[in-house]
């Protein structure tokens, strides 16, 4: 079995992909949170071998978070999963120790197969994610 | 030193510049607006992409429980068709804002063509829902407002206030640095809005203030 | 006619003008860019306003199958699925437009994924000023190199060269660590930069080397 904890302040983004990777046999939920500065302290207790983290999330954005779990619990791997790549994202990300980045919105199959790889030391990069993520600097259009 | 032809040519050739320099700053206007409007396309985008991976999930969770016989996959399903429909309002109502004049836009756009002309500008007063034709004319007044400060003042400051009461809207501009009459004829900028606020029951007042200040008012029922 | 004092001061405030005219023919470039991409944003709009009329009332389908029991709404849900991905790469695309391809920028981007990805990463070789459309491909062969070796090798050196003969440009990247066949089907990546090359007048070549070594190269002519 592989230990999951999901990161995603979409609450209805989160609950489905819940369910779905639920339905596969090796894989179990075991956390989820709505905030990027609730991983940590939820990683600390549920112990899951694979975090799945959203980037854009409120008290602590999904990368920094990452960076975080990383040094407390390494143990954990963790899968970064983004709507929308944004210059820089994809190199923060994988500073900050993340072994995958992929879109939320990829097929289950695709998403329970990315869980596996990183589960198994594999680093996983969706490659169209991957494209809108590489430039650096910001984005041309006006930061918010 | 210039002869005189030299200087001649220099002033019809700076003639030209001017005119340039006019139309460069409808062209600012203009970009500002444009600009204006591509971060709202984005702010859609971004409501957008997260609806839509919602939608991506859920009809997939959906599908999965009703391969396996489960009830709860009709419940799935109808959350993704709420979900599309309302992110089709959004489109609509952002499409719909593409072919209007926003005002909130408009005057936003005002605010920033002046600031970079180094004229320090306020917008006071707030842009309740106005009604689209009341929105028009009044982002036409911003507009052309906008436009006379930038050619016929040095001004260094400029205060445009929208209000309401009893049933009318006003927006008034007051710009200082207002040049000594030059005579040449004026154009037809202000009589124009005249007439649009004419149509919709409103008036328009253009006057010379104490202090080299100008001030411009529109009013329209609403 | 104009003394020296006048001329003088006549010809700074022309270097004055001169300069905003430069920056108004900025402006004006920046205008029509802004305005292409609202074009797309307003294309964008309309693809996804049907697409998201077609969701609605799939899913809404779907439901009434799946209370009826019928096995064809798990279909109609994957349908769903597909329509919503497909339209979130639209919308990515879109957005990936905005951003002008700028092969400088392209490069140090690589490069800073690569070395936080633990590559040893060197970028040789200057970009001279190129046409749009060679920055444009030569970025997107950087861009997918780049992802290739992360996702295909235990890269621990990457070397990108930039040179310019005899009429062409090329951009080469070689990297280490290739890892042996891995025996799954091999994607469109390269062979999508190809087409992109051939349009230009230009190829791609992708081989392994000696020494654990892969070697990516396009050649365009400039
Ligand atoms: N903000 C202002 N500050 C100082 N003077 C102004 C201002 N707005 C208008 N005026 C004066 O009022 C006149 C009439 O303005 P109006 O907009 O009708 O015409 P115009 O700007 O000269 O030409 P057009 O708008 O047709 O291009 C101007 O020529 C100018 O002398
Ligand atoms: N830098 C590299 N190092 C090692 N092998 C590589 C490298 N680049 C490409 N390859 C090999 O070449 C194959 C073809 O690459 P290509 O980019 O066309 O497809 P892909 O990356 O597998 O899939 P896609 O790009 O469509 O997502 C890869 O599958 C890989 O085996
Ligand atoms: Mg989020
Ligand atoms: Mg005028
Ligand atoms: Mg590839």
């Amino acid at each position: 079995m592989i230990r999951l904890l999901l990161a995603d302040d979409q609450a209805l983004v989160r609950g489905a992909m819940a369910a779905l990777l639920s339905l596969e046999p090796d894989l179990e939920v075991v956390a989820e949170v709505a905030r990027g500065d609730e991983v940590v302290s939820a990683a600390l207790v549920a112990r899951p071998d694979v975090a799945l983290v959203d980037v854009e999330m409120p008290g602590l954005d999904g990368i920094a978070a990452t960076a975080v779990l990383r040094e407390q619990l390494p143990s954990c791997r963790v899968l970064v999963v983004t709507t929308f790549g944004r210059p820089g994202y994809l190199r923060r990300a994988i500073e900050a120790g993340a072994c995958g980045f992929v879109v939320k919105d990829s097929p289950a199959e695709q998403l329970a197969d990315a869980i596996r790889r990183v589960h198994s030391g594999l680093r996983v990069v969706d490659p169209a994610l991957a494209v809108e993520s590489l430039a650096a600097g910001p984005s041309p259009l006006t930061p918010r | 030193y210039f002869g005189g032809w030299t200087a001649f040519r220099a002033s019809v050739w700076m003639l030209g510049v001017v005119f340039e320099l006019d139309r460069s700053r409808q062209v600012q206007a203009d970009l500002a607006v444009a600009e204006e409007r591509l971060r709202f396309a984005r702010d859609l985008h971004d409501i957008l992409g997260r609806n839509l991976s919602v939608i991506a999930v859920k009809s997939e969770l959906a599908a999965a429980l009703a391969r396996r016989g489960r009830d709860e996959s009709a419940d799935e399903m109808m959350a993704v068709r709420d979900i599309a429909q309302e992110s089709l309002r959004e489109v609509r109502d952002v499409v719909r804002g593409y072919r209007e004049v926003d005002l909130a836009t408009e005057l936003s756009g005002a605010r920033s063509v002046l600031r970079s002309a180094g004229v320090a500008t306020r917008v006071v007063g707030e842009v309740s829902p106005l009604p689209p034709d009341v929105q028009a004319v009044l982002g036409w007044v911003a507009r052309e407002g906008t436009t006379n400060v930038l050619r016929h003042s040095s001004a260094s400051t400029c205060v445009i206030t929208v209000a309401r009461d009893d049933g009318c809207v006003t927006l008034t501009m007051v710009n200082d640095g207002v040049r000594s009459a030059s005579g040449e004829s004026a154009g037809s900028g202000l009589s124009g809005l005249a007439e649009r606020l004419g149509e919709l029951g409103g008036s328009l007042t253009a006057e010379r203030l104490d202090g080299d200040r100008f001030r411009l008012a529109a009013r329209v029922p609403s």
